[in-house]
């Protein structure tokens, strides 16, 4: 039970996080580790099945997707800036 | 084939995707020959409901609630045969527009495939979750067609459209994780007596969550926000599958889930909100249509202010008297099937002018009235129809849903459905108007293939003769 | 106007949130368990581990429409690669590359050991899954994370174009799924999925690998059509 | 209250954690990160309720993967048309439309 609470934290807390903090490209990582606490969260559940999908779908492809775009964004926001 | 059904959904599917193999912009013979297929199986469904009743087939052979059900009771066997229907000459139509105009069909053909095949398993789905996954296949391909327009217009209303879309099933989704955590099944069939029995508060819940996931995704007002520049920017053909068939799929869902699985919850207070909704979606739709400088822009505020119209079914369908609600329910679907075609009519007219001008700006009509006599007679039949002047199909629609309202003594609506008739004229004589005017300078009519002209207004004169022919409709309508 | 729009929209899901816990903490226990009805039928579905049965055979057809969606992202993805002048235009490749750095050595020589390791893993995910955890989508997932590993690596260039080859590659397998639910429908006395008797595990296993394969490709097609553009000289990453 | 339930619970929390990020955020990127912590929380409600009462529940855990696939469809979908949309205008927000709605104005 203290390690659920304890994962509900983490979860709640990367969730906000990485919606509100400043920077884009942090924001994306803290969105990757709340993609891996899902996963830890679904072995809890007994649902390894998820668990596996939801770590290479959810975090690791859904990640590598979102910080493709954090690098187009920067790379246009350096081409467009002198 | 005993069972059509199944088939409505597989033949899109393997149409569609023999479409891509082939590459960009090929397929449109495959979909042609697909949807004639279609429309013979969607007439025998209909014939078999018509004279046996409501159908269901398990997928699998499991049966509910461990496998999923299709099941086809006459509403869904109207807008199965409505979506072939309108479907067919659509797919003629785009192959002449996109022989003229290949800008933007890129993939059009295979996502037109899963569209109806979207469509059709939608209208078939007894399975809350499965519903989930037909919405979301719905969505992504309509966002597809939406974004092929290319230019950051149509892709910023596609991103746009996503991301409602995305929201509105995402609510939806909840909803369904509700009512499956609550009673331990997703089937219809299955639930329907378990709701009528007990309904703890989660449940009113999820209706809730569903209800607003499925407005949102039906642009009902004030969620209209995402419609117009989604289905004013997009390709003509594209435009007109979508106001006239899409929005009717999420439409379809709230009257079915209200009717049925979660008619113990509805209230009338929630009925009345529709209503009034509605009658906000007429008002203002219509109200921006006139005020609109491009004309598909004008015909998509006409598919806010139509959407409207549907959602005053609700209030006159609940807690009324039995003969009211029956004739405003077959009023509201009229509506549905009335606009439907129209509304493609309309789309596929207003595709053609613009081809032929060149430009979409409805002061430069000018000489349409001489050059493109045909399209504009499709346009003022299909105008005839959303007006709701007799004898359209539209004119049988409000007449049936004013019987439902004086019926049930409810003559607020009368009023509405009345001055929404009048604002639709004047949205659609500003156009007419317009085109009767002669020919400005400047403005060139190149010529344009006859198909085009001819598939639109084969659609608005069935829009026509729909008034002359709705006892078919209502009869199947009916059965149970 | 928009500070209040926002508090608005805060204040909802605040109620929302509320009325939730409310519900969820009230629920009174479920009437039926479905649980026990797979558990009852799962002799009968072909494979020995519930969440295979209930995905490819009990709810196959939910699978046939949600491989059909991924399907479909792919093709919108397409219609705005063909469009984009810079990105994916016809003329365009992507530069030469230059002589690796360290730390792409690094990853090279990882990703040399680690992809053939994932395509084995990927192999014995879609067997496994038969009987334990496992199947065709994280199998597929493997299977896009090595392509992704090879293009980070700076060895797979991303994808300009969909070539016809590709283009058979991505939907072979999904049609095969289409065919197979239609051949099950065609049968006599057959519904739709409804695998013949004895012949379930076998057709599972083979629609599964099809599923496999061109599910890895759609999904690798995700990262490697959107990563285009970051090849072309202006790095991203600081 | 079994830890299936505490994670319900959770899952709600996270929905409307990531519908207020999916309404109220105005940069693309971060209203695709909220739509993928709506769904997550999706999920969770579907599992921890299909679980509360302590025993494994294949079918939620299937609907589950069903429902990853369909979000990093959606999710690959939407960067794709983000991107194009940073290609055309040089910013990853959505354009105004002549009128909006609460909430999704243009804000930038």
């Amino acid at each position: 039970m203290t390690l659920d609470l304890l994962l509900v934290a983490a979860l709640l807390w990367t969730a906000v996080q990485s919606l509100a903090t400043p920077n884009l490209f942090r924001g994306v990582v803290l969105f990757i580790v709340f993609g891996l606490f899902m996963a830890l969260v679904w072995v809890r559940l007994h649902a390894a099945d998820i668990a596996l999908a939801e770590a290479a779908i959810g975090a690791g492809l859904t990640g590598a997707l979102l910080l493709n775009g954090v690098g187009h964004l920067r790379a246009k926001q350096q081409s467009t800036l002198p | 084939m005993r069972d059509p059904a199944p088939w409505l959904i597989l033949f899109p599917l393997i149409w569609a995707s023999l479409a891509f193999l082939r590459g960009q912009g090929r397929g449109g013979r495959l979909a042609v020959a697909g949807l004639t297929i279609q429309l013979v199986l969607a007439a025998l469904l209909a014939e078999q409901i018509a004279s046996d009743g409501a159908r269901s087939y398990t997928v699998g052979g499991w049966g509910a609630p461990l496998g999923i059900d299709l099941y086809a009771d006459g509403l869904a066997g109207v807008l199965l045969l409505l979506t072939q229907i309108v479907a067919l000459p659509l797919v003629v139509y785009a192959r002449a527009y996109f022989a003229i105009h290949p800008d933007g069909i890129s993939y059009f053909w295979p996502l037109t495939g899963y569209l109806l095949a979207a469509m059709n398993a939608l209208f078939l789905s007894a399975d809350i979750f499965n519903i989930y996954v037909t919405l979301e296949l719905l969505g992504l391909t309509a966002v597809g067609l939406v974004a092929a327009g290319g230019g950051a217009g149509p892709v910023g209303a596609a991103l746009r459209y996503l991301l409602v879309t995305l929201l509105g099933s995402g609510a939806f989704l909840l909803g369904v994780a509700l009512v499956y955590g609550t009673y331990g099944s997703m089937s219809l069939q299955v639930l329907t007596p378990l709701i009528n029995a007990d309904a703890p508060a989660a449940v009113f819940i999820a209706a809730g969550l569903m209800l607003v996931g499925l407005l949102l995704k039906t642009a009902l007002f004030p969620f209209h926000f995402w419609l117009p520049p989604a289905h004013g920017g997009a390709p003509a053909p594209v435009s007109a599958l979508l106001s006239a068939l899409v929005v009717k799929a999420s439409f379809y869902l709230i009257l079915r889930l209200w009717l049925h699985a979660f008619a113990p919850l509805v209230t009338t207070v929630a009925a009345q909100l529709l209503g009034f909704l509605g009658m906000a979606a007429i008002l203002w739709g219509s109200v921006m249509a006139i005020r609109q400088t491009r004309l598909k822009m004008l015909i998509a505020y006409s598919t806010v202010a139509q959407v409207g119209y549907l959602f005053l079914l609700f209030p006159l369908i609940t807690d009324t008297n039995p003969a009211a609600a029956a004739s405003a329910l077959q009023g509201g679907v009229m509506q549905l099937v009335a606009h439907a075609l129209a509304k493609a009519a309309m789309f596929a007219a207003a595709g053609t002018i613009i081809l032929s001008i060149g430009r979409d700006d409805i002061t430069r009509l000018g000489g349409v009235s001489t050059r493109l006599p045909l399209t504009l007679f499709t346009f003022a039949l299909a105008g005839l129809t959303l007006a709701g002047l007799p004898p359209s199909g539209g004119f049988i629609a409000k007449w049936l849903l004013i019987t439902g309202a004086s019926g049930s003594d409810q003559w607020g609506w009368v009023v509405v459905m009345i001055s929404g008739g009048l604002l639709s004229a004047a949205y659609v004589c500003r156009v007419l108007r317009q085109a009767f005017l002669s020919i400005e300078a400047g403005t060139k009519f190149s010529p344009v293939s006859r198909v085009l002209e001819w598939s639109a207004f084969l659609l608005a004169s069935m829009s026509l003769l729909l008034g002359l022919r709705s006892t078919e409709v209502l009869g199947l309508l009916e059965s149970e | 106007m928009k500070g209040v729009l926002d508090l608005l929209v805060i204040v909802l899901c605040l109620v929302l949130g509320a009325a939730l816990w409310w519900a969820m903490l009230d629920l009174p226990s479920s009437r039926i368990h479905l649980a026990e009805q797979v558990a009852a039928k799962l002799d009968a579905s072909g494979v020995t581990h519930p969440v295979t049965a209930v995905l490819l055979n009990f709810r196959g057809y939910d699978t046939l429409i949600e491989v059909m969606v991924l399907f479909v992202a792919l093709i919108g993805m397409l219609t705005q690669a063909e469009k984009g002048s810079q990105w994916l235009s016809a003329g365009y490749r992507p530069p030469p590359l230059p002589a690796p750095p360290f730390h792409l050595e690094v990853l090279q020589w990882l990703a040399r050991v680690l992809v053939p390791l994932m395509i084995l893993t990927a192999g014995y995910l879609l067997w496994a899954g038969a009987h334990r955890a496992g199947g065709a989508f994280q199998a597929a997932a493997l299977l896009a994370g090595a392509g992704v590993l090879l293009n980070l690596a700076g060895l797979l260039p991303a994808w300009t174009t969909f070539r016809a080859g590709m283009r058979a590659g991505s939907i072979t397998g999904l049609l095969f799924f289409v065919l197979a639910a239609a051949a099950t429908a065609a049968a006599p006395h057959g519904h739709l999925l409804q695998y013949p008797a004895g012949w379930a595990g076998m057709l599972i296993l083979l629609i599964e690998t099809g599923l496999t394969l061109s599910l890895g490709l759609i999904l690798a097609g995700f990262f490697l059509l959107l990563s285009a553009e970051a090849s072309d000289g202006s790095d991203t990453e600081e | 209250m079994t830890s299936a339930l505490i994670y319900a619970l959770t899952g709600a929390a996270l929905f409307l954690i990531g519908v207020a990020g999916l309404i109220l955020q105005p940069h693309l990127l971060r209203k695709i990160i909220g739509f993928n912590i709506m769904a997550s929380g999706i999920f969770l409600v579907l599992v921890g309720l299909g679980q509360r009462e302590g025993s494994v529940d294949p079918v939620s855990q299937a609907m589950v993967l069903t429902g990853i696939v369909v979000s990093v469809a959606a999710t690959a979908l939407a960067l794709a048309l983000a991107r194009r949309l940073l290609d055309l205008t040089g910013k990853m927000r959505l354009p105004g439309s002549g009128e909006g709605m609460p909430g999704k104005k243009p804000d930038a």
